[in-house]
């Protein structure tokens, strides 16, 4: 692993002379966040470079999963803390950008706390949709209704509602609105985009050129 | 090959198992891929012809059920049923050389409807990945709390330039109803030559002017297809309403003798009835 | 001080089994509730007593302000990480009840951070929200995404940061949250009340026939 970084003076003056220095800057910034922060929106707002942040951004990771970083100003070690268990919350990369998150084991606890969670479950269809979606965007209704062989307008809608996918204009022949999937499904998903969805080609057995057969046949 | 159902009377009843799965399948689609599962087949022409008569007792069933149906899901589970039916009769006849166009397009439906199987399978299995994956992030929560009370003051002043008219016009458009374009209906799959009633009209009048009574038979005698047949007996109809046509039938059952009554000189078929006319 | 609570084995069984147990199970819920909960609250969610709630809650706080609290079960003490730095976020007890905010100290630092990018208009998509607020108040949040078609929660966050609308008690049926406009929204708007709002056209649908999108059996 890389050096612990915590003798942030060359970027951040000043905030060395804050109790915990710029990482605790870092995390101070995290606490007031509601949506994902980029490592340079973060590092703009902290005034360190980008390299420093996302080091910073790795070290509380790693910290807060209960892996210790020996820093060289703690030397007084004959308190270990709490350091070597996990904490309640873990600091994740999603779609771009890091927020910290409740730890998954918690999730029945926090769940009575939490009234509106993101609880309503998606149905077989609008999965199906989702997943058309998410692997051929940006792609018409009519295409969605030719694979699923079911008309889809309804449930586009209800997906749209619900902030997993968008408008992404209009296809340039046919004049059809386009949908694409929304970074709120990459978060909803944990993932960064959607080149880390899993490999349709394994599913698709021989049909790499799937889509002349429903272009041909269907539209 | 297995005849997978004896008939409707036996059907449905024997099997509550199927019934109760009628209505959650998401599509035609779905329902085949289920009914292939369900005789543990593998994706083939064979599975295909197999699970056709369960295909369609399933839209039997729907429609026994009474079950609200949007008509372009049904068009869609129809084009499916009739494609079923072609790969069933296809191998019910003995084999032979692909010959005619009707066997190539035959085989250019069944290569199709593999490919949207397959493709639509591949799409439920990774849509499972996606539940899976949606599930087992539900379980973090993200940290979202409302900004400290001394942060939200630090906010600039709200600019609000507008007056309650202003507010309500924005109001009067965001409630009102989005109207979602309509998704195009593929008509490829459909055939046939549209057949004008108003032509046919104008043939029979041709025909019937010249003074001298015909059967409806002699009418129809150098049409080319059925709808061409149908055609006419709708004209003759409109032309009966029209009072340009009289019928004589002298015995139940006999032939129908058309003879013409209205004032040649002065009739057109441009008093018709436009009811025939609409363009597809 | 008295003795760190670790072993909650006897008040709330199972906690123990998940990684950093009760102590990191409060953690975990402390991060992501929005409004203070007290430790009558937390207790109940958490199946802890009181009393070691509120004295995990001493311990929690203490350890994020940099005094390390040495836990039985941690005597592998060669690593000291950051446990003697204080922490970005703190644990405070406002009127009886406990949330995590940033650190006073980083104030500054974050209230720029915050500023960021603000602006001191409304974006259309806000606007709109707002207006159907205010015309079918009290209203959910999956309401007026179903009229709006999209996503509205983040908007609903803005709105509520910004004082315009204030929630509203919960559905009778559903549970939702509800949203009103507030009193600063009418001082705003020159009125004296909502009824003061311009009639719109009768033709408009009311809340009936909208479809809410986790109505069961939809999609």
């Amino acid at each position: 692993m890389s050096e612990p970084v915590t003798a942030p003076e060359q970027t951040g003056g000043d905030l060395s002379k804050l109790p915990g220095g710029a990482r605790a800057a870092l995390e101070a910034v995290l606490m007031v966040i509601d949506q994902p922060a980029t490592p340079t929106e973060l590092a703009a707002g902290l005034n360190l470079t980008v390299d420093v942040v996302e080091q910073l951004l790795v070290e509380l990771q790693r910290e807060y999963n209960g892996y210790t970083v020996k820093a060289p100003d703690t030397d007084d070690d004959s308190d270990a803390g709490f350091g070597t268990s996990p904490r309640g919350f873990e600091l994740r990369s999603i779609a771009g950008g890091w927020r910290i998150y409740s730890r998954a084991e918690f999730a029945d606890l926090v769940g009575s706390f939490v009234l509106e969670g993101q609880t309503a479950r998606l149905t077989q269809a609008a999965l199906e949709t989702l997943a058309v979606i998410a692997y051929r965007q940006p792609v018409s209704r009519a295409r969605v209704s030719a694979i699923r062989g079911v008309n889809v307008d309804s449930v586009v809608r209800t997906l749209t509602q619900r902030g997993l996918i968008e408008e992404s204009g209009n296809d340039p022949e046919s004049g059809a609105i386009l949908y694409r999937t929304t970074s709120y499904f990459l978060e909803r998903m944990g993932i960064g985009s959607v080149a880390e969805l899993p490999q349709l080609s394994p599913h698709l057995p021989g049909l790499e050129g799937i889509e002349e057969f429903y272009d041909a046949g269907r539209m | 090959m297995t005849t997978a159902v004896d008939g409707a009377a036996t059907g449905v009843a024997k099997k509550p198992g199927f019934e109760v799965r009628l209505a959650n399948f998401t599509g035609p689609f779905d329902l085949l891929l289920g009914l292939i599962s369900k005789h543990q087949l593998d994706i083939t022409e064979v599975a295909l012809a197999t699970v056709t008569d369960e295909f369609i007792k399933y839209i039997r069933g729907l429609q026994k059920l009474g079950e609200e149906w949007a008509l372009d899901e049904a068009s869609e589970f129809l084009v499916i049923a009739a494609t079923l039916l072609d790969l069933k009769a296809a191998r019910l006849l003995p084999a032979g050389e692909v010959e005619d166009d009707e066997d190539i397009a035959l085989l250019e439906a069944r290569d199709l409807l593999f490919a949207r199987l397959l493709q639509y399978k591949a799409f439920k299995e990774v849509a499972g990945l996606i539940n899976s994956t949606l599930e087992l992030e539900a379980a973090r929560y993200p940290r979202q709390v409302a900004l400290e009370g001394h942060f939200a003051a630090l906010l600039p002043e709200l600019v609000w330039r507008h007056t309650p008219e202003q507010f309500a016009a924005l109001a009067q458009s965001a409630l009102k109803p989005k109207d979602v374009p309509a998704t195009h209906v593929g008509l490829s799959h459909l055939h046939g030559s549209t057949v004008s009633v108003k032509e046919q009209a104008e043939i029979i009048g041709l025909k019937l002017q010249q003074g001298k009574p015909l059967s409806f038979r002699t009418l129809i005698s150098d049409a080319e297809s059925t709808l061409v047949v149908v055609a006419r007996f709708l004209a003759l109809l409109e032309l009966y309403r029209d009072k340009a046509v009289g019928f004589d039938q002298l015995q139940p059952l006999g032939d129908l003798t058309v003879h013409w009554t209205a004032d040649t000189a002065s009739w057109s078929s441009g008093n018709l009835s436009e009811e025939y006319e609409e363009q597809p």
